[in-house]
């Protein structure tokens, strides 16, 4: 029992960052119908860029921990996001009515040359951040071994999806996406430009997943520039799995796949640990075509 | 089947019969409770306000919907359950309220894929091109210019279906339709978006179709092209059949006016 | 066929012929690699661009293909090439079984199933499932494929049996494209419903090309195992499927020139970008997005006249 | 547009052609190296030392009195590109041919060497098979599985331990290692308690280490990578779990250290060739030396030094054959090469091409986070 609450709380951290990516594929799919491919890679963007502010400008010796850790916070959600914008303005916005699928080509394309752009810049080695920037304490509740800095990262992301999400309920530009989720061509008439919509989402989307690269960054310690690949693809999963376009379901789908893992490899195979994923996201898929928390549009005949 | 062949004369045999169709989505009753027939050789119009379940007895009919209570009957056998192309193959067609034509394809693609279920070449025969393939595409490549022809669309058999105007659009639709042989032919909103000379050139259309012996059941809004073709009307309100008979009878019906009165703008 | 005039085909088909003579070793494995991919992404073009289901786990069958080739050739001795129609037959079965629970998934969904199945079988080759696949060491000392006793090794050799293959794929699949089966997959991809109101099985036709797809992508890995003489997971790993995926998308989905063109290009560029050392995939990322960009419908998208000629007639009436 | 599409394609097909260049003034030695892919960083290592010992090399009078030339080809860590990347080698008239990085894409290009008649020299290729197949030109400077998996169980044996838990990360060479070290450590008597792998190139491996946790070993025998490796020890500090790690040779990375944090690192063993600078042969001090002084750092990893050693044997076999003939070099190599001071060692070759002799040493991780050899 014990080891099946320590492996929860594995799977719910591991599942907090996964929700943290999910976010940005789940907002671009439900705005665009778009799979952003390069998602991962801008992840994986806000680790390096986490990394280099942190070393060239030594924030937190600077400022102090907290008040470092904030700006760098801040500098690393807003380098991504322009990121993202510019994302968008190169390989999608000009496929906007193309084939959906000449948007995914280009967004592996994207996502090949982002990639490789940052071993040119960094070299091929795992880049490391510097030791000890964050506390390494570790909680003992109950006989369970909780570093610290893992519930704050659950906590961190938890938070931020709630801010996201009332973000999206209860603001206006939040109404216009949702709007625009639903019918591009209403929105549009209804006033809505549509245009900042979407770089709204290329811009909340991506910082997200800025942040979410600085915290593995900052918690795991090193970082690689495939890494992108493994969490994008983890994370699109999970987005899928609570039902892609749907923003609750992206939350609810990373944790969920982030369990998945930690129980698969625990009580069944850790060699097999993706395949069992996969295999549970396909009998959800068949149970419920549209995802978990995805809505079930019938056929408009 | 043979039950059909031997009374092949009697026009007041029903084709088609609604016994008790129900379908609820969700909360919502869409269609409750409705029966009636359809006789051979007729034209029948279902009629009734915008969101009176209309569209959606069609597609309970041709299995995009499954009832949740009630019978559908063609051609003396039960149509619940079937998948929609089981049921297309017993001689049912259909056309849609918003246009589906295959948008990339010619013309006389769309309509040869009325043909398709009709022709038996398989994956090998076809990457083989057996003989008894070439002549089954003749064959086909034929019927599908005669319907092309028939609606009048002859000449347009190598532009892409998203190239036509919305009119012959409309009759492209009813062409692939055709080309399944139907005996009873569904059309939904047929005249939708046609001007007043292309709405007149349908009547004519229907006309011929029906004297092809076709039976048509149609759904319009065009109350001069009802009165004018149907012999019968089935008129839906809230998803129930508040009345049923012939368009002078309907007309005159108290709770047909009253429906129509509180929805005119719609009609 | 109107659009690439005979005598452009002509030169392509003569200049494949003769290019052994005048091309060394390398050039021709280049050729033979492009091959390989365009018989991979003619095979995943039934499914992706004639049907429009979305598949980026091309890879897997492609796997199976190769695996049960090297399977029955080093433990059974079953010369390679005989094995030809058993691997087509086992990656087509695998993927009807496969697809079967999950074909009526849309779009998006059914990317990310036929992803996870791609995952799937690269995991358990990994795993070494039921003791057959090796491992990650995979299957080596596969023999060289034997051809009316003659045996195959050199490049130059295999140029003729793939780019052969490739051929005899390419005139098939153009007589399946003009045939009730092939529109049948058009109608499909253009409206699943209208598709099925007008009498078309689609469940059986996107089961039946899921099946297709896979077989023919399986007999490709029995090629590429008969070449490599080695069979690894990293050979199928989800990058195979996304340059599939690319192939296909970038030649313009069912169009089986556009289709040759782009293997040229995704499989000929990165090797003719040696040049740029360690920036050679980022300059064919960047390819990628612009190519795309400049022609969002693909290099040659697909007319939409697929008829066969003896229908073609009918439009002098 | 076609007409255009068609001189593209041409044009690829020139291009590729255009790429032979024709001099006989120099000899030429081939790299093949991952310079892209998930082993760049090893491949790029390689090829730093390679072109810092050619330097050295020409500058000596080259190699038969000719100025050495390395051609890099990037086989980007996959079978498919590497037999591309052999291809181009052969036909751009190498001599010898250094590499490559991972034993299957090693092998897939092995018979092509061996059919054009050129010596490979691989580092870092350790799958037993590679030298049973008879391949005359086939050598290696590293050492094979099954010796390091004898290294592994004897150490695990003088340690003392008792109850191993094994963990691979299903990669060809770390499940050989592993399964080898597996069948001996069963034969002394030793307890297997765990045997499995995880999933290399993520981050969060605390669920893995949980359940090793569970399976409560005296020691855990890692055969992956280093930055799986390190992410293992970094967690594994994270959870209070003291039970020490034992890792293969590919642990042998500077970045470990950086990895895990020191903290963490201090008390890791792991076997391995002798690093250049735990050796006092003139060569490696002098070589060390220059590597930081060209690079500023140290080399990656001992497997891009062992390509240097390759490098190095290459050009011994030229001397020595006195010709740039692909068999009398083998010959030479196999026969009368002996006690070559390598890099890493002394260096001779069986009739398999195998490197001869105990290459394998015992490594701990200090609380500075230095490899000290360990004398066991």
């Amino acid at each position: 029992m014990e080891e099946f609450i320590q492996q929860l709380t594995n799977g719910l951290a591991v599942g907090g960052i996964y929700a943290l990516i999910a976010l940005g594929y789940t907002m671009v799919y439900g705005v665009l119908k778009l799979i952003n491919f390069a998602h991962g890679d801008l992840f994986t963007y806000g680790a390096y860029l986490g990394l280099t502010l942190l070393t060239s400008l030594a924030l937190t010796d600077r400022l102090g921990f907290t008040l470092g850790m904030v700006v760098l916070v801040l500098m690393v959600m807003g380098l991504v996001a322009v990121l993202g914008a510019i994302l968008e303005r190169a390989a999608y916005r000009p496929l906007r009515e193309s084939p959906r699928l000449s948007a995914v080509v280009s967004a592996l394309g994207a996502s090949i040359f982002l990639q490789n752009a940052l071993m040119l810049i960094y070299g091929a080695r795992f880049q490391v951040y510097p030791d000890n920037i964050l506390p390494t304490a570790t909680l003992n509740i109950f006989g369970l071994y909780l570093p610290l800095m893992r519930v704050l990262i659950v906590l961190a992301s938890v938070l931020m999806m709630i801010v996201l999400y009332v973000f999206i309920q209860k603001t206006r530009i939040g109404t216009a996406i949702r709007a625009a989720a639903i019918d591009q061509g209403a929105a549009r008439l209804m006033g809505i430009d549509v245009n900042r919509v979407i770089l709204m989402v290329f811009l909340l989307g991506p910082a997200l997943g800025g942040i979410a690269g600085l915290m593995v960054g900052l918690y795991y310690g090193q970082v690689n520039f495939t890494m992108g690949w493994v969490y994008g693809m983890k994370a699109f999963t999970a987005a899928i799995l609570g039902g892609i376009g749907n923003i609750p379901g992206a939350m609810v789908g990373g944790l969920l796949l982030g369990v998945i893992e930690a129980l698969g490899a625990a009580y069944l195979s850790i060699a097999w640990k993706d395949a069992i994923a996969f295999c549970v996201l396909i009998l959800i898929l068949i149970i419920r075509p549209t995802g978990l928390l995805g809505e079930r549009v019938a056929d408009k005949i | 089947m043979n039950s059909f062949s031997a009374n092949d004369g009697d026009r007041e045999l029903p084709l088609l019969a609604l016994q008790g169709l129900t379908k609820t989505f969700g909360g919502l009753t869409a269609v409750k409770d409705v029966s009636f027939t359809v006789e051979k050789g007729a034209i029948v119009g279902l009629i009734g306000p915008n969101g009176a379940g209309k569209t959606t007895v069609f597609n309970l009919i041709t299995g995009n919907y499954q009832s949740d209570r009630g019978q559908i009957i063609f051609a003396d056998q039960l149509l619940n359950g079937l998948r929609t192309h089981r049921i297309i193959m017993r001689g049912l067609a259909r056309t849609f309220q918003n246009i589906r034509l295959f948008h990339q394809l010619t013309a006389l693609e769309n309509v040869l894929a009325g043909c398709h279920y009709r022709m038996r070449g398989g994956i090998i025969a076809s990457m083989l091109r057996f003989p008894t393939q070439q002549h089954e595409e003749q064959a086909a490549a034929d019927c599908a210019w005669r319907e092309l022809e028939f609606v009048g669309l002859g000449q347009y058999g190598w532009i892409a279906a998203k190239n036509l105007s919305y009119g012959d659009q409309r009759r492209l639709e009813i062409a692939r339709a055709l080309a399944t042989q139907p005996r009873l032919l569904i059309l939904d909103e047929p005249a939708g978006g046609m001007n007043e000379q292309e709405t007149k050139a349908l009547i004519g259309l229907i006309g011929q179709i029906q004297e092809r012996g076709i039976t048509i059941l149609l759904i319009e809004h065009d109350m001069r092209l009802v009165m004018q073709v149907c012999e019968k009307l089935v008129v839906l309100e809230y998803g129930s059949k508040i009345a049923e008979g012939s368009p002078d009878q309907v007309r005159c019906d108290s709770k047909v006016i009253e429906a129509y009165l509180g929805a005119e703008d719609e009609a | 066929m109107k659009r690439f005039k005979p005598f452009t085909i002509a030169l392509f088909v003569a200049s494949l012929v003769f290019a052994p003579l005048f091309l060394n070793t390398y050039q021709v494995d280049v050729l033979n690699s492009i091959g390989l991919y365009t018989l991979l992404a003619l095979s995943l073009n039934l499914i992706l661009g004639e049907a429009g289901l979305f598949n980026m786990g091309h890879a897997a069958f492609y796997a199976i293909g190769a695996y049960t080739s090297a399977i029955l050739n080093t433990r059974y001795q079953i010369p390679i090439l005989w094995t030809l129609p058993l691997s087509g037959l086992i990656a087509g079965l695998f993927a009807l079984v496969v697809a079967r629970p999950v074909v009526h998934l849309r779009g998006d969904y059914l990317l990310i199933v036929t992803i996870g199945v791609g995952e799937i079988v690269r995991i358990a080759l990994v795993n070494d499932v039921f003791g057959l696949t090796g491992g990650a060491n995979g299957i080596f000392s596969i023999s060289r494929p034997k051809l009316l006793g003659f045996t195959i090794r050199q490049p130059q050799e295999f140029h003729y049996l793939i780019w052969g293959f490739v051929a005899l794929t390419i005139f098939l699949f153009i007589r399946l494209k003009q045939s009730r089966f092939g529109r049948a997959l058009n109608y499909l991809r253009e409206d699943e419903v209208a598709a099925e109101g007008i009498g078309i099985d689609t469940n059986y036709y996107k089961l039946a090309v899921f099946g297709l797809g896979a077989a023919w992508a399986g007999m490709a890995g029995t090629l590429f195992a008969a070449k490599m003489t080695i069979v690894s997971p990293e050979s199928f790993s989800f990058w195979e499927s996304v340059m599939l995926f690319m192939i296909v998308i970038l030649g313009g989905a069912g169009s089986i020139t556009g289709i040759v063109v782009a293997a040229f290009l995704v499989i000929g560029l990165p090797e003719l970008f040696r040049e740029f050392a360690g920036a050679r995939m980022l300059v064919f990322g960047l390819v990628m997005m612009v190519m795309m960009v400049v022609r969002p419908q693909g290099l040659l998208p697909a007319r939409s006249q697929q008829l066969s000629p003896t229908l073609l007639k009918e439009s002098n009436r | 547009m076609k007409k255009r599409l068609l001189i593209l394609v041409a044009a690829l097909g020139l291009a590729l052609g255009g790429g032979v260049a024709q001099a006989a003034e120099t000899v030429k030695i081939g790299l093949m190296a991952p310079l892209t892919g998930s082993w760049a960083s090893e491949g790029q290592g390689m090829k730093n030392i390679v072109a810092l010992l050619a330097e050295q090399q020409n500058a000596k009078g080259g190699a038969l009195g000719k100025p050495i030339e390395v051609i890099t080809e990037d086989d980007g860590g996959d079978p498919r590109t590497a037999s591309l990347a052999a291809q181009r080698l052969t036909t751009k008239g190498v001599v010898a041919v250094v590499g490559t990085y991972g034993s299957s894409v090693t092998e897939a290009s092995q018979a092509i060497y061996d059919e054009a008649k050129i010596p490979q020299i691989a580092n870092g290729s350790t799958a037993i098979r590679l030298t049973e197949k008879g391949f005359k030109h086939f050598f290696r400077t590293a050492p094979r599985d099954d010796e390091q998996g004898r290294m592994a169980a004897q150490t695990i044996g003088k340690l003392g331990f008792k109850k191993v838990a094994i963990l691979h990360d299903s990669t060809s060479y770390a499940k050989g290692l592993a399964d080898e070290a597996n069948a001996l450590l069963k034969k002394q008597g030793v307890d297997v308690v765990f045997f499995d792998a995880l999933t290399p190139k993520e981050s969060d491996y605390t669920a893995i280490l949980t359940k090793l946790k569970g399976a409560n070993p005296d020691v855990v025998l890692f055969t992956g990578y280093y930055p799986e490796a390190g992410q293992l020890l970094r967690q594994k500090k994270g959870m209070n779990w003291k039970t020490p790690f034992i890792g293969g040779d590919a642990t042998n990375n500077a970045d470990l250290v950086k990895i895990a944090g020191k903290e963490a690192a201090e008390g890791f063993y792991f076997l391995s060739p002798p690093q250049p600078q735990d050796l006092d042969t003139p060569e490696a001090k002098a070589f060390l030396t220059d590597y930081q002084k060209k690079y500023n750092e140290l080399p990656p990893s001992i497997w891009a030094v062992l390509a240097g050693d390759g490098f190095r044997v290459a050009v011994a076999g030229i001397a020595g054959a006195k010709s740039t003939d692909g068999d009398k070099v083998a010959d030479y190599l196999h026969t009368r090469l002996k006690n070559y001071s390598g890099l890493s060692g002394p260096i001779s070759f069986d009739a398999k091409g195998d490197r001869e002799g105990d290459v394998y040493r015992v490594y701990k991780v200090d609380a500075e986070g230095k490899f000290v050899l360990q004398k066991l």
